[in-house]
């Protein structure tokens, strides 16, 4: 019988090593994979590159110091609120190495990753920084950067319900990076709400069919998202995260 | 000098929309167009949302898995759906959307939008403002006319990293409606009770003064 | 009020010029758009090309002479089970440009074209026909063919339930080329069998949102499947279609 | 020569499938594999369908809008999921499938395969068979060992054009089990009762005989 389901995050993380590239979902807290991200925050790896979105979802491993490199679009995102993140200091001190990337080319090299294609030309970041390193190239009058497939050894996704097959569906706006990362990936972990039996999730909204995923846990324990909801009635939205408005 | 609301700012870029329109909005300020519309406008959000409802602000009723680009807690609506970003992306690169309304730290008089790396020292933040620059049909810049320190915002050319060359169409802030012309910044709209001198002031690049100018049209 | 809603497939199709290009959705008779295919037929529109997987989805075209070039991965599929059909005939005399295409080059490519992307290299194709006047280059020694996005000027989908702001979901493996199709298009046009009001379709699993959609209409007829199906089980399975088996 | 039938070709090749394997099955013969495992295997069609259940032969029971990639009504079963080709051909070209099980009009000794266009008058039809081979990592051709005309189709070159290089890792036929390695064909399994003159009179290539041939696996 097809089990992908395992006893506990400790497990499912287990055999990660040193050095290894991890592709972690959600954006802000939504679709995070908290539990995984702090089973492996736990056992102290080192030397890790660490894809995603927000500080929110990745943030226990930079406490950890587990981080050499970030490819992020949105580092700073929640730092203020999150006045204990050392993310920004680390990085002035050059302990680590942060790279933006805009949030749509990251998804489509994930994807391109996960899809053996090889490189693709993307209009984005034409006539700004992200020029620097990237070959240009004209097609029908329009200047595109040549941009390189984004695959991971890891991938950490947060699903809502998952069966022992290893389909994952998704809440509302948690689906974001999660699909994309489990893609990309050799090995995806993913931890769920709800351990369902083969049926339980509808064929026709399996967000990340089984084929992507290797081992599915529980989630241990929702985000702190109270501070965060005050915040939003407090400031009237206002500024929750760092953004320019 | 005494400017709009940031309300009134965002009914004004409200005004903007259109029935039917597919609209993306920025963090901060322009998330909260999304409250002023009447219409059927449908909005979409990067993280992965079209068609969605304005913010909740009942703490009781949030949801922090249904939130918008600016991590704000927003409501259903029939005929909302969810997606995951690669989908988010083919929609805002691919010319689906018909306006975007964004923050910045400075325009430039030729359209150039810079919105992230404020100091040196901060980590820049693009997020996907580049990507939706690279394919939406409108992009209309709402903010505050200066910095809070007073400093200028829209100038001959950006001291910051661009984001994107030339793309704004139109400018929104707390004084003026300005368009991006081929001749330069046209003065269109500007709030009761300012001269013309004062919005020159705090504004780099010489303004074209529209025949039409009005009063803003709230 | 938003209404994508049409009142017959007639009115949908009414401002095709010849000269389109159209992207057809559909797989054998799954998912394809008959009604629209055969509203357009009789409008007697000319020198169209055609993209799309088998000649069951985009047949009346064929017969009606409206096409000038077809651009499809399987343009023989079910030939030999429909004697009538003249596309091989045509083909030919000349009269009929083919372009055949791998399955998952034609899908990424759409795609492509929806999606703001340049051209990408794709592995497929090495070694074989495929090369001919296609870029080659190697990445990490590995050998890719540059491959353009395919824009259409329409695409026709077929969906099962559709409403008013054109969202669309799609019976079981009726979604094929249907979802890349519509964002390639600059016109999508869906026939639904059903037309709900907003909230009647699942925000989980609706395969086209309503951005990808410009009109909807209701399908007039099912395909007439009785002798395919009769021949599935009298061969029990064989020979379908013409492939090689 | 007295070949395996149809029904035993499939199980052969059913054999090499273990449990947890992700298997794509080309259109014809290799389709029927699917009614020929007990294990938990897992199909994928290139149409666009994960974990679905076997044929259904009941013309009262076949949905048309339920079928795999040669277009014969297939069965649901718990933990199938539908997704559209876009989808689909990322699991196959991103090496997600373990095993394809193809046809072929021909295989060449090294591994090449040929299966679309038999003639030049008829049109070809790669479908996804290219696609599939430049992702997955192990090929099996299931075919017979000759066309019905009697001509050979496991040949030195393909005369006819190429469909994928060097992808084949195993031919099933009903006459015989021949792995393809950097040495040459390796003939693993024979039909009972056909000698290995026989097998090797319509195998154009010198076939190796392994050191453990033995009768078919069944």
């Amino acid at each position: 019988m097809i089990n992908k389901f395992k006893n506990s995050p400790e497990e499912a993380i287990a055999d990660i090593p040193d050095g290894s590239t991890i592709g972690v979902g959600g954006f802000s807290y939504a679709g995070s994979p908290l539990t995984l991200v702090k089973a492996l925050a736990v056992r102290k790896v080192k030397n890790l590159t660490i894809v995603g979105m927000t500080p929110t979802s990745y943030g226990a491993l930079i406490e950890s110091g587990s981080i050499q490199k970030l490819i992020s679009p949105y580092p700073s995102w929640g730092l203020k609120a999150r006045h204990l993140n050392p993310l920004e200091e680390l990085w002035r001190r050059g302990e680590l190495e942060v790279e933006i990337i805009p949030m749509g080319s990251l998804a489509e090299r994930l994807r391109a990753a996960g899809a053996g294609l090889g490189p693709f030309y993307c209009p984005v970041g034409i006539g700004t920084e992200m020029e620097r390193g990237k070959e240009k190239r004209v097609f029908n009058n329009k200047e595109y950067l040549l941009e390189f497939p984004m695959p991971l050894d890891y991938a950490f996704v947060k699903g809502h319900k998952g069966d022992r097959f290893g389909n994952v569906c998704c809440r509302l706006t948690t689906k974001n990076y999660n699909p994309v990362m489990a893609m990309a990936a050799k090995i995806t972990i993913v931890e769920v709400d709800e351990m369902v039996e083969p049926g339980g999730i509808d064929p026709e909204a399996t967000h990340i069919p089984g084929i992507f995923v290797n081992r599915v846990v529980l989630t241990q324990e929702k985000p702190k998202v109270d501070w965060w909801l005050k915040q939003v009635v407090k400031t009237k939205g206002r500024r929750v995260d760092e953004g320019a408005d | 000098m005494k400017g709009l609301t940031r309300e009134l700012m965002c009914l004004r870029a409200a005004n903007e929309l259109k029935e039917g329109m597919y609209v993306n909005l920025g963090t901060g300020l322009p998330s909260q167009v999304k409250d002023f519309v009447e219409e059927e406008i449908i909005f979409q959000s990067e993280n992965g949302a079209l068609g969605y409802a304005p913010t909740i602000w009942d703490e009781e009723l949030m949801d922090y898995e249904l939130i918008d680009a600016s991590a704000v807690p927003v409501g259903m609506k029939p005929g909302v759906s969810f997606f995951d970003v690669s989908t988010s992306f083919v929609m805002l690169r691919g010319g689906y959307i018909d306006v975007a309304i964004v923050g910045a730290f400075q325009v430039s008089e030729r359209g150039d939008l810079a919105n992230y790396k404020e100091k040196k020292d901060v980590l820049s933040t693009p997020g996907g403002i580049m990507d939706i620059c690279s394919g939406v049909k409108r992009v209309i810049v709402l903010m505050e006319h200066v910095t809070r320190e007073g400093k200028i915002k829209i100038v001959n050319e950006c001291s910051l990293p661009v984001t994107a060359k030339g793309v704004v169409s139109t400018i929104i802030t707390d004084l003026a409606y300005i368009d991006v012309t081929q001749e330069g910044l046209l003065l269109k709209e500007i709030v009761p009770g300012l001269s013309l001198e004062e919005v020159q002031t705090v504004t780099e690049p010489k303004l074209i003064v529209s025949k039409s100018l009005q009063e803003f049209m709230l």
